[in-house]
């Protein structure tokens, strides 16, 4: 397997927190923007790990924990504008985050209350998509809409859009169907893969046998290879590619090579297929440690500032934890009530139906006797 | 005021009235451009929409799907084409999991306002796949409609209900009927879109159909009216939801019920409402829902259709049958 | 001669004698390999077997069916794993298209022996996707066969004659119940794969079901002896071919039938059911063949899939109305 | 658009028949094997020109002329060994002409009597496959099971697969998964697309901005265009990518860059979307004469070669028509044959309600009421 070389890599802040430069890639931030990534970095890693622990708690059925891809999702994520839109995965909780997504929301779907949890329009980020690569197709269907807007107001800029995916993505069909209708349209979009070498208990080389940016040029368009666990590399890679994308310069990849540090979700136990060494040289990499590294070494941030990020943190995480817990559970109704827009005479029989069949059983005499219940079963007869 | 038109050219006019009425209609689809579609469905419209609002794809059914639900997020309105039944397999994962789930799963936020236009059901002597009747794997789907004209004038008026829907909309042409005429009134008050018709009222027993097979069951009931038999022919119209109002009204009138497609029977649309109307009409019914359709076997190859579809004798004899109870 | 088993192992023992038997048989599917698939059917099976003949494959279902096609093809028995329910419809078309004709369109030229796995249903408190019940869309595809296991003793057996069956067979696991147990004699000569099972006499209504809601049924049966109910429960077993006679010698004898699935139940099982049973007994029937099921809307959330599911209360209630006409 | 430069393209005799050499590619061919692949180019062309008169004739229902594509087909198709296998679209008539199938079988789809037409594991060529792409990936699980035996009977070769597909096709999701397995198994399998430059109605550009060859790459794989019009470059290059899968080599993609001189069946109008003069530049670079004006002038055939040659296709058209007009309709219990290989209740039921059905007919008096015929229906009433 061809893996790539270091020279593939674009990277401007090395893992020991040194600021390296990049012929093509620049950045131009400020300091309180460097900082603001830090807070950023570890605000989305105390969310997910607050929810790996709510989901041990048995508040929520499943968590796919980010851990390890901060710097993937907060650089792309604070890359974008507000009139972009982004297309997740199930793992784009930092994108979530930065796009201004409580992060309560997204807990919905994972306690099983809901099978969305936010409105994808509020903030231009779509819901999770548990189908591999499905959202890839509709972030480009989402960036010709777009470009339609943008030809019949005559604008000569457009929004972009950002399309996220994992390496076990890169094999789907859709995935490729859609690197196939943005270089055919030349639509607005940068396909965002998250390469974090497995797919659940796959290793890259299932997928690929060459790095996966260079998928990109068979179609037509530009692919980069960043170091996913450099926030500032992410940052600048991504903010050039969309924008390149708005400016008319159609679709084009980045692959973001990091790392899945956890299990693929809380039902996985990794232990069966990779060693617990290997995540080793990974974790020397971390996208956290770095920047305060950087941090620190520019004098940019001192001990306090340090400090209130972990308050700033912990109070999300108790807040999300409260919150988490206080989630109702739907009514039984919602069944029903959002299947179609308009209604539909099954839809509509069945419901009332359902409503007559739960009434049934407030009327019985024994109010123990609730469907579902064993209980009630036991009464029943 | 009116005109005489096929069914071709009645959806293509119900299109361009759509497209002309709504600017946020888009047609997206293999050959639909220049050539106007194999069944030349869209005939003029790129031509005079221009390429943004008739989209030529890639050829990739799954891309066209997924790339319409993005559209629909996007507020518009995607009018897809499928060639052939037999290629809407490809975009089945698009169509179940995203299609007709996102208005549910985004709890009402979303609306998928789109319609997958599919000519279907055999007759015209193709190659395999180009004459299937995949309805049902679609009318089974929670979230999806299911509609098909079965004529000019339903064909011109439905297309534009399906398009003004606000949610998904499969829709089922009759590629056998295309070049079948009828006199279009583009002044009248249509029908609306999720309810069935009788298209011939009779009172001994009731033939439910749709599509292509309302022709032969019209043909068949006209046959039998000279020996006394009166069969009330129902056009379902609407697949999802199943009109069964209106058939139940009927059957409780005859007693009796045939239901005819062209799908395979098992598991067919004949099922659904072979259990529906017993369930409802159990103590009227004299004799047992019949279905005549297609058999459980591939699409034959085309010297076989005619005997793979159902024929104005298949119905007559499943009439007879029923009238035998 | 005899172990306690769960479904899971049962199914995973019965892989494991069909690959000892048959060199040809070979797994395919994402995560089977040194994970043992999510739900460890697979488990050690790679190690023991090798990776040629448990292959983890590039995350793609239209790949993995596409490339078992050609395996078939070149002699090999493929057994595709697809990790849940929800992610067949990528391999749809593969499937429908080619599996299921392969035989029919080489004029038997071509045998496509071949087993897809799918662990389906709810029950498990899974997201979305994880909790489908798609047997209608392949029980109405002609070519293919479809069968359930309900309990680990048939897991064992039919996932080995599913394997060697010289047609395509759609082997739906019933995931909420890869953790029940059973004793397995691996000795024992097992009932033949395309027929159903009595697994509760009774005299009163006979109720239909397969898969999960076997479990389910049978609870509900025994809810109600103590009423001096009874219920003959009926096993499918096999979807396509249907046991209809088993199922019409039942209801000859009780004149009632319910039939319970977690599918939805327009366009489901249930339909083809009350079809056919309807029509073969139909001056024997009582009351209207009763449908249970999923109802016309995606899988909820799973804080109210019990809402969703059939449970014993629904399915009593439907026994309930059966008793009552 | 990117639509590649002349150096991109393998070409080892000139439109003019001029013989030019190639870096990468030589051909090895006798006196004779240049006579012979003329006179297969020839009676392909025939065999399909026939085809296309009975359609017209009424005898075939459809037909999807191969017209400007014998060289891509004749010289691949004459590079296949014994042991390789071939899975073509439906535009295949000179592959399967190549690998021996009776041309008069091809028939049999086309005029509705099969939905296949000859036995598969005979020539070691797949049935044809209407739905775009299907057949890239059985190319692939038959070359992965091909790999396998390899294994099993620890030998250092195996056969080799071909799979044929068109421009259109590469859009097609199962296409590009068949890259990606091939390149994750190291299948031995050749894609080898057709670029015929339409895909019924669109032209290439709505598929791709780039080459389609140098898709390969960015899989993992080797790509190479080879003139689609040049029969001996297309032999030499074909040859020597199946020889590289059988001893291991891999997967590779070639692109024959070709073009469709006809309509894309029998069905088709191209007045409606291509201007009859596109076709002159391609006229110019036709298949057959270029290796006919190259016989002339390197004196490796005279007239009379030219001419038995012409008579052996008249012959072959001759007794293709007439086989045509005897192919019988098939018996309609084959509706109910092969559905299954095992009993399935259901089928059975159902053929033998139909047998009775169709008998009830027969033994009524009138025996012109037979189903599907009008006369039936009326003398029924
Ligand atoms: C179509 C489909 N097939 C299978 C699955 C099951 N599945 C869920 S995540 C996953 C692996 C995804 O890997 P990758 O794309 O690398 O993303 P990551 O999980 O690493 O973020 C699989 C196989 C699915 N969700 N959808
Ligand atoms: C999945 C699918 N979609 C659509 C079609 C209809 N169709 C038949 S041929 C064709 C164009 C194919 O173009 P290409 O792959 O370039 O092959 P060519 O016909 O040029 O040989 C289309 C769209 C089909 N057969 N299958
Ligand atoms: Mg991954
Ligand atoms: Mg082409």
């Amino acid at each position: 397997m061809d893996t790539g070389t270091p020279g593939e890599l674009v990277q401007l802040l090395t893992p020991e927190g040194e600021r390296v430069e990049h012929p093509d890639y620049a950045i131009d931030l400020s300091d309180s923007d460097y900082r603001a990534l830090y807070r950023d970095l570890t605000l989305v890693r105390r969310i997910d790990l607050e929810a790996t622990a709510l989901q041990r708690q048995g508040e929520l059925g499943l968590w796919a924990s980010l851990l390890g891809q901060e710097a993937a999702q907060v650089g792309s994520g604070r890359a974008l504008e507000a009139d972009d839109y982004a297309f997740p995965t199930y793992r784009e909780h930092g994108v979530a985050y930065a796009r201004g997504v409580d992060p309560l929301r997204l807990l919905a779907l994972f306690r099983g209350v809901s099978n969305g949890g936010w409105d994808p329009q509020e903030k231009n980020f779509a819901l999770y998509t548990i189908v591999i690569g499905n959202q890839c197709l509709h972030a480009v269907g989402y960036a010709m809409g777009m470009q339609m807007d943008q030809a019949r107001a005559h604008a000569d800029h457009s929004g972009a859009v950002i399309a996220y995916f994992g390496d076990g993505a890169s094999s789907q069909g859709d995935v490729n169907e859609a690197f196939i209708f943005a270089a055919s349209f030349n639509a607005p979009v940068v396909f965002f893969c998250q390469n974090n070498q497995w797919a659940i208990s796959e290793p890259l080389e299932k997928q690929t046998r060459v790095p996966l940016y260079r998928r990109a040029a068979g179609f037509g368009f530009d692919g980069v290879r960043v170091d996913g666990n450099d926030v500032l590399a992410v940052h600048a890679v991504t903010s050039k590619h969309l924008a390149d994308a708005r400016a008319g310069g159609g679709p084009s990849m980045i692959e973001a090579f990091t790392y899945r540090m956890g299990a693929h979700t809380t039902s996985d136990d990794p232990s069966r297929y990779r060693l617990a060494s290997d995540l080793e040289a990974w974790r020397l990499k971390d996208p956290i440690e770095r920047v305060r590294s950087f941090l620190w070494r520019q004098q940019l941030a001192d001990q306090s500032f340090f400090d209130e990020v972990d308050a700033d943190a912990e109070a999300l995480a108790i807040g999300l934890r409260q919150g988490c817990r206080a989630l109702p559970d739907p009514d039984p109704d919602l069944m029903f009530a959002n299947v179609y827009a308009e209604p539909h005479q099954q839809v509509e029989e069945q419901r009332s139906a359902f409503a007559d069949y739960l009434a049934s059983f407030d009327a019985s005499l024994d109010s123990a006797a609730l469907p579902g219940s064993a209980a009630g079963a036991e009464v029943r007869s | 005021m009116t005109e005489t038109v096929t069914l071709a050219r009645a959806l293509n006019l119900g299109l361009r009235r759509a497209m002309e009425e709504d600017d946020k209609v888009v047609l997206l689809g293999e050959d639909i451009g220049k050539l106007g579609g194999v069944f030349r469905v869209t005939d003029t419209l790129q031509k005079d929409f221009g390429e943004h609002r008739v989209i030529d794809t890639p050829l990739a059914e799954s891309g066209i799907l997924g790339a319409a639900v993005g559209l629909a997020m996007r507020g518009y309105r995607p009018v897809v084409e499928i060639q052939f039944d037999g290629f809407v397999y490809p975009a089945f994962d698009q169509i179940v999991s995203q299609v007709a789930k996102m208005h549910a799963r985004s709890q009402g936020d979303l609306l998928m306002p789109m319609v997958i236009r599919i000519p279907y059901g055999g007759g015209i002597g193709a190659v395999e796949h180009h004459s299937e009747s995949p309805e049902a794997y679609f009318a089974h789907t929670a979230g999806l409609r299911v509609v098909s004209p079965s004529n000019p004038v339903d064909g011109y008026w439905m297309v534009q209900q399906a398009i003004r829907c606000n949610d998904p909309v499969v829709f089922f042409e009759p590629k056998r009927r295309y070049w079948e005429k009828a006199e279009l009134d583009v002044a009248a008050t249509p029908d609306p879109l999720f309810a069935g018709r009788v298209a011939r009222p009779g009172r001994d027993v009731t033939l439910v159909c749709y599509g292509p097979m309302v022709r032969t069951c019209l043909d068949a009931a006209a046959a039998v009216a000279a020996d006394g038999v009166e069969v009330e022919v129902i056009d379902l119209r609407t697949l999802s939801p199943l009109d069964i109002d209106l058939v139940c009204g009927s059957v409780l009138r005859t007693g009796r019920l045939v239901v005819a497609h062209e799908a395979s029977t098992f598991l067919g649309m004949g099922a659904e409402l072979a259990a529906m109307v017993t369930e409802r009409c159990f103590y009227t019914l004299e004799a047992p829902v019949l279905r005549v359709g297609g058999f459980h076997s591939p699409y034959p190859p085309s010297r076989l259709e005619e005997h793979y579809l159902p024929d104005l004798d298949r119905v007559l004899d499943a009439v007879d049958r029923s009238l035998a109870y």
